[in-house]
């Protein structure tokens, strides 16, 4: 089994990927994605440290980090159609109102 | 006797839950008035009419447990908590820290009342569910009826004068919202708004009689019998004996008829006697069901019933009896009279129902309180009976309520017209029907009083009239609408039909009781004290004192049979009368009234009373209040508000230039500075979120170069 | 030596498809490289013999989350390339702050794993058969321990739920 | 590194078995299943289906894949060329892959001691929609794209209800291990579709829409779409999408087996006198064979003669080693025999429950979208709900009153009529509110068609 910093290597390259998503992507459905993955790569420490501390409480976070995801997922996109619907657009630049 | 009262006193399960009476319908009637908008006509029908049911089996468990003890035990009390603790006040029994609590008393007058309540009010809401069918507003109906269910079960069962008058108050404000459930016709909601304001009038007498008890007795719990450990608590009764076995008062004391009077005047209100019947006639703008189950069988009465558990002070208030008496054989006969005259089925029923309280009062009056609340249960019955035969009749007549176009209706409507003659020969007094024991209990008393003392002659003879008098105008509605030819109007005629059975069978069960309730006083025949009476006796002792005890001479057989005979033979010419004005030759009852106007147009407006009241209380209130509205429009408004708002509007004139110039000066230049200042900060403020993230990302980066240059240093403190 | 192999297969498959998911200007092509990294990010779970993970995963981030973003990219018609407008400055800043974090990060777990001795605990894997049940592991403490976390989630979702259904809902349905 | 290799086979070589056969095989049976399609349909219309290659036509499938192997395969201009290539692949690998954790028999299973068991099957079949949707999607084209929506927003309804179903039989196996089920249906003495009637009702009637099979096969309803996702597909890739949908029927069929029929049981596995049905599966194999080796000879061609006779040659194989294991009780012949024996059960409910799907196709008319939705989320979601609850009272019961197998079936009754009185509700409630929401705009689903169609 090798050692625990290759996971730790791994979700950390996720999650930066994942935040120059985040930054660099002006359409905002690619902008949810990347956080998505975001939260991927928590999820995969979460998950290695739960094994390699042989106690299961992370991959219980990890189910919970599912289902806010889900939940997040769900509102992001409502919000943006609603947003599309009124404003003809998903860029990320053109929401910059900050209230509506 | 069986040994150890415990297990006699023992309450089991009824007496235990005897909160649940009440409850039930209170419940439901929660529920309608909040949710009874989404439910159906079934679900509604099933809460209602099955939460009565309940409270009645209820009722009837109570009942059985209480007649399987010996006589002297038959009181169940229950404190659930105290209610209302001012704390001590000076009383005529000193001293005392007076308390009103939540309780229920059931005694053999509370229970024979609680059973005719939740029975007739049963019977009344499954009638209901056919006569309201095609109604708008079912569930608040229903809703309604539930309410005064509960109300009238507390009033009855209260253990106490102020929660009595909590149900009290309670019935009254249902049968307002019911008589005026059309509220949209005018009449209605007057006659609704009517009988509210002259039962107020009643109501204040009643609490100030209850302010004098509270006062006098320092409590107002009504006994402590029945209580599982009476020490502590005290009652009126109790406390009224202790008052008398030291002379503190004497029998007849002012102070007694005073409090009699004032409750007097409550029940007056409550139970439409002269002067304040008025809005019982109006009342009959409600739903007939209505107006069999308050204004008939159950609200009406609780005036006499409230006499009836206060008789340990009448007992000892000779003056208010007398008055009682008075004031109920008048109001019998004055009634009856108008009854006579009356065109509209219903408003017959009512004058029948006032007069039908006269008798009970009267009843009360002469100190026959049991035979008042045997009376009472009777008429409940038939009288219920009559005005729902009444409904059934005017719901298959599609709303026609006057007599005039009725007629012959004995064969379209056979399951109605049956139960409603039944209803009229117990009426009427015709034996072997409950209303000929009952009115002739009522009259025997009376006679017997008139052997004590002679001026009680004059209140039998008319008690005897008027018996004559109700025969009459019942067999003359009896006539005009079941005999004779049908003046029915011929587009009605068409489409006469039976009402259906959930509205007949009620009637067919309480033709049934209207017929054997009486025979609980059939050893009057031979002389004997009546069960019944036996029954209530323990709740109607009063307290034992040398004078106070209400004499009534023993007549022998023969004398009792004369009695009998003599209301008999009223009834047979009342019967007579009205048989030879309606239906022999019909036209002949015209020619009388055009024979006497005057004498005729003054029954038809019942003797002008509404013209009097309005002319001398209702029209004078209306001038005050319209003299104090012009006081208000002119002198206050004009001169003082008015001339108000001028100064301040000057004042504020002068203050909004200061502010203008000074103030908001300062200000501007107080905010003008910060956004000078914040210029350089404002740069970061894009709302584009990703250079936030740009920022986050650029502060991790800090922290974990940080991090790392010390990381040594961090794993040191670890350990 | 397997466990390695399944890794490293799954963690290139996994950084190659998510640098392809922000790279690519077509939002579909996102989502399939998107999708990509999840499973084999599922893969990586299995490999920590976290059954009910990868199996949550696959049904609930990939059958679930993707297939909604998939219809709303084609609902709000972005299967067509957006115009990009290029804003170096902030892509290079982005870039190069990334590649930072990721040195400091890097270079910290390196120091760790260097000084394993001294005071820091790498925790070291119980060998794979001596693990309880996976799925009734996790029921176990899911609704033992975090019962009520458990719940509070689910009402979240609820919530979450009705909001995107009130969102998503044209105004011109509701009167 | 040849070591390791040698060493892997060494350790997993009945996993690597399985695996290879279910490639190879399950094609194969796809394709019969096809051609016993065309025999039902035909029998159920009264004709005879297709009789001329081989013995009643019994050599058609082979005779299919050939014609769609070395046919054109096309790929339109304005197509997402990657994705269009990415997407039928996606399906077949789905299907295929969620066969891994299918027991056919007690050995016969390639995941064999996966912890999730069944919910490894239902969540890569649930990967399926992707091949659908990116394919109908890349292709470019209203009918497909139409097609793939409505395919996707029908799975992922009906997905819910399957997963409902299951639970209800997940909660009384106790276990998600696929070998666990069977083994507690067996203890039990019941199979679970008496226990938990109304979810193995469910779970077919999903089933059958996560399959667009008809009368749910909306996604490639000819009269409306002209073959929905697949309009531009064409040649292997087309056989691909094809395959899948096969594929996934058997996936299906085994879920639904293994869970609420028993797995790879017997009729009565408890009961000793029905022990001669053992004898059953030999028999029918060997007659299978003789039949074969009548009709090689009769054949025209050489290469169906062949294939006949390979056939024959499989057939009495396997009836050898049915055969064999009762009197010659060495271990390994034992152990081929319980696979083959389960699989031969297994296979025979699963191809019960396949019938099942093609009676229905063969006699119902199709859904109209909005239909399909409400009867989805409207009565089969919430009735799927109630059942899981009601199962769970009933386990609730047997526990407290101490039953065990089969006397379960009297706790279960109360609570099973009562979710079959709730869904007779439902579908009162759905009919009363059907003709107002009849609109075309009624559902999600139809909502996104009708914004492509504008």
């Amino acid at each position: 089994m090798m050692p625990i910093g290759h996971y730790l290597i791994l979700s950390l390259a996720l999650l930066l990927i994942g935040a120059a998503g985040v930054i660099t992507r002006r359409n905002v459905i690619i902008v949810l994605m990347s956080i998505e993955l975001i939260l991927n790569a928590v999820n995969i420490n979460l998950v290695a440290f739960s094994r390699y501390y042989g106690d299961v409480a992370g991959q219980v976070f990890a189910l919970f980090i599912i289902a806010d995801a889900a939940a997040e997922a769900a509102v992001g996109l409502g919000i943006m159609i609603a947003f599309f619907r009124n404003r003809e657009t998903v860029l990320a630049d053109e929401m910059d109102l900050l209230k509506w | 006797m069986r040994a150890g009262g415990e297990a006699m006193n023992a309450p089991g399960y009824f007496l235990a839950h005897i909160w649940l009476i009440p409850m039930f319908p209170l419940i439901s009637a929660a529920a309608m008035l909040f949710f009874g908008r989404l439910m159906s006509k079934e679900a509604v029908n099933l809460f209602c009419v099955g939460s009565v049911l309940l409270s009645f089996l209820h009722a009837l468990g109570a009942m059985l447990t209480l007649f399987a003890r010996p006589a002297e035990m038959r009181f169940y009390q229950e404190i659930f908590f105290q209610w209302v603790t001012p704390g001590a006040m000076p009383t005529g029994a000193g001293m005392v820290n007076f308390v009103a609590d939540w309780g229920y008393l059931l005694d053999p007058l509370s229970c024979v009342m609680v059973i005719v309540v939740t029975f007739v009010g049963f019977l009344i809401h499954v009638y209901s569910i056919g006569y309201m069918a095609h109604e708008g507003g079912y569930y608040r109906f229903f809703g309604y009826l539930n309410l005064f269910m509960f109300s009238m079960l507390t009033l009855v069962l209260a253990n106490n004068l102020l929660l009595l008058f909590v149900g009290w108050e309670g019935v009254g404000l249902c049968s307002y919202l019911l008589i005026g459930f059309y509220f949209l016709k005018k009449s209605a909601s007057d006659a609704g708004k009517k009988a509210f304001l002259v039962n107020r009038i009643g109501d204040a007498g009643f609490l100030l009689g209850l302010m004098l008890v509270s006062t006098t007795f320092g409590t107002v719990r009504f006994t402590t019998q029945g209580l599982s450990d009476p020490s502590g608590y005290s009652g009126i009764l109790q406390t009224l004996g202790g008052m008398m076995a030291q002379h503190q008062f004497v029998y007849g004391a002012p102070i007694f008829t005073a409090i009699g009077l004032l409750l007097f005047v409550g029940a007056t209100g409550k139970s439409a006697q002269i002067p304040l019947y008025v809005w019982l006639p109006d009342a009959m703008e409600g739903p007939t069901p209505v107006s069999a189950l308050i204004h008939a069988a159950t609200m009406v009465t609780a005036g006499v019933y409230m006499v009836a558990r206060m008789s340990a002070i009448y007992q000892l208030a000779p003056v208010a009896l007398d008055v009682i008496a008075i004031v109920g054989t008048t109001t019998a006969i004055f009634a009856a009279t108008m009854a006579m005259v009356q065109t509209d089925i219903k408003k017959v029923l009512a004058y029948s129902t006032v007069s039908q309280l006269g008798y009970m009062f009267m009843a009360l009056g002469v100190g026959a309180f049991a035979a008042g609340v045997f009376h009472l249960m009777t008429h409940a019955f038939f009288k219920a009976l009559l005005f729902l035969g009444a409904g059934s009749v005017i719901h298959s007549l599609s709303g026609e309520q006057d007599i005039r176009k009725m007629g012959g209706l004995r064969y379209a409507i056979p399951a109605t017209s049956v139960p409603f003659m039944i209803a009229t020969l117990a009426i009427a007094g015709i034996p072997p029907l409950s209303g000929f024991f009952s009115k002739d209990e009522i009259l025997g008393h009376a006679f017997n009083r008139h052997l004590m003392m002679d001026r009680y002659f004059a209140l039998w003879a008319v008690g005897l009239i008027t018996a004559g008098l109700t025969a009459f105008y019942m067999f003359r509605l009896l006539f005009e609408v079941f005999y004779g030819m049908s003046r029915v109007p011929i587009e009605i005629e068409g489409h006469i039909h039976e009402s259906p059975k959930t509205m007949t069978v009620p009637l067919v069960i309480l033709a049934f009781f209207s017929i054997v309730s009486g025979w609980l006083a059939l050893p009057v025949l031979w002389g004997e004290e009546s069960p019944f009476q036996r029954f209530l006796e323990p709740s109607l002792r009063g307290v034992e004192t040398d004078t106070s005890r209400i004499m009534f001479a023993h007549h022998g057989l023969l004398v009792e049979v004369a009695l009998m005979g003599s209301s008999v033979l009223l009834a047979g010419l009342g019967f007579y009368l009205a048989h030879k004005l309606y239906i022999e030759n019909p036209k002949l009852h015209g020619q009388i009234a055009a024979a006497w106007p005057r004498l005729h147009d003054l029954l038809v407006h019942k003797y002008y009373v509404d013209e009097i009241y309005d002319a001398l209380f209702v029209n004078r209130i209306k001038d005050l209040s319209t003299a104090l509205g012009l006081f208000d429009s002119k002198f206050i408004d004009g001169l003082g508000v008015d001339g108000t708002g001028w100064v301040t509007l000057f004042f504020s004139r002068i203050s909004m230039w200061w502010d203008k110039w000074i103030v908001d000066g300062l200000v501007n230049l107080l905010g003008w500075f910060p956004r000078f200042l914040s210029m350089p900060v404002r740069m970061f403020q894009t709302g584009v979120f990703s250079t936030y993230a740009v920022f986050i990302l650029i502060g991790l980066a800090i922290l974990l170069g940080y991090y790392g240059h010390h990381v040594q240093t961090f794993v040191r403190s670890m350990h | 030596m397997l466990d390695s192999i399944v890794f490293y297969f799954f963690a290139s498959i996994a950084v190659i498809s998510a640098m392809l998911m922000i790279t690519r200007r077509n939002a579909i092509h996102s989502a399939v490289f998107l999708i990509t990294t999840l499973l084999s990010t599922a893969g990586i779970f299995l490999q920590l013999r976290a059954e009910f993970l990868f199996i949550a995963q696959i049904i609930l981030y990939v059958g679930g989350i993707m297939v909604l973003f998939i219809f709303v990219i084609m609902l709000v018609r972005l299967d067509v390339p957006l115009p990009q407008i290029r804003s170096p400055l902030r892509q290079r800043i982005a870039v190069f702050v990334a590649v930072i974090v990721f040195a400091e990060a890097a270079y910290i777990v390196w120091k760790a794993h260097a000084m394993q001795g001294q005071g820091i605990l790498i925790p070291t894997a119980a060998p794979a058969d001596k693990l309880p049940p996976n799925t009734e592991d996790l029921a176990r403490s899911l609704f033992g321990m975090y019962l009520l976390p458990f719940e509070i989630a689910s009402v979240l979702l609820l919530v979450a739920m009705i909001g995107a259904v009130v969102m998503a809902k044209k105004r011109t349905n509701t009167p | 590194m040849l070591q390791g290799a040698l060493a892997f086979v060494q350790a997993w070589w009945v996993e690597l078995l399985c695996a290879v056969l279910i490639v190879l095989v399950v094609p194969l049976i796809a394709g019969y299943i096809v051609l016993v399609e065309r025999k039902v349909m035909a029998d159920m219309q009264a004709r005879l289906g297709p009789m001329r290659v081989g013995p009643h036509g019994l050599l058609q499938p082979i005779a299919d894949a050939l014609k769609l192997l070395i046919k054109e395969d096309l790929i339109p201009d304005d197509a997402d060329k990657f994705i269009f290539w990415f997407a039928p692949v996606l399906s077949m690998t789905a299907a295929l892959t969620s066969m891994g954790a299918v027991a056919f028999g007690p050995w016969f299973q390639v995941a064999r001691d996966i912890n999730i068991g069944l919910l490894f099957v239902v969540g890569i079949s649930a990967l399926g929609p992707f091949g659908i949707v990116l394919g109908g999607w890349a292709s470019n084209n209203h009918y497909s794209i139409i097609g793939a929506i409505r395919s996707t927003a029908q799975l992922i309804s009906y997905e819910t209800t399957a997963g409902f179903a299951l639970v209800s039989g997940f909660l009384l196996a106790g276990t998600l291990k696929v070998s666990g089920i069977v083994q507690a249906q067996l203890t039990d003495q019941v199979w679970y579709v008496f226990l938990a009637p109304v979810g193995f009702f469910t779970y077919l009637i999903a089933s059958i829409a996560e399959t667009n099979r008809a009368p749910f096969d909306l996604p490639e309803a000819e009269s409306e779409l002209v073959a929905g996702y697949m309009t531009e597909y064409s040649g292997f890739r087309w056989s691909l999408y094809f395959l899948a949908e096969y594929a996934n029927m058997i996936v299906v069929g085994a879920v639904g087996t293994t869970l609420f029929l028993g797995g790879w049981l017997r009729p009565f596995p408890n009961v000793q006198w029905m022990g001669w049905v053992d004898a059953l599966p030999g028999v029918l194999l060997g007659a299978v064979g003789v039949y074969c080796v009548v009709r090689a000879g009769k054949q025209p061609a050489q290469v169906q003669a062949l294939f006949m006779w390979a056939v024959a040659a499989a057939c009495f194989a396997v009836a050898l080693i049915f055969a064999l294991a009762a009197p010659v009780g060495n271990a390994p012949l034992k152990f081929m025999y319980a696979g083959l024996y389960g699989a031969f059960w297994f296979l025979l409910k699963v191809s019960a429950y396949i019938y099942i799907f093609m009676w229905l196709r063969f006699t119902l008319p199709r859904f109209r979208f909005d239909q399909l939705m409400r009867l989805g989320w409207h009565i089969l979601i919430p009735l799927a709900l109630v059942n899981v609850v009601g199962v769970g009272i009933g386990l609730a019961i047997q526990s407290a009153l101490g039953w065990n197998h089969w006397m379960g079936l009297l706790a279960m009754l109360p609570t099973t009529l009562g979710t079959i009185v709730v869904g007779m509700l439902l579908i009162r409630w759905n009919d009363k509110h059907a003709a107002a929401a009849s609109a075309p705009i009624a559902t999600d689903g139809t909502r996104v068609e009708d914004s492509y169609a504008g």
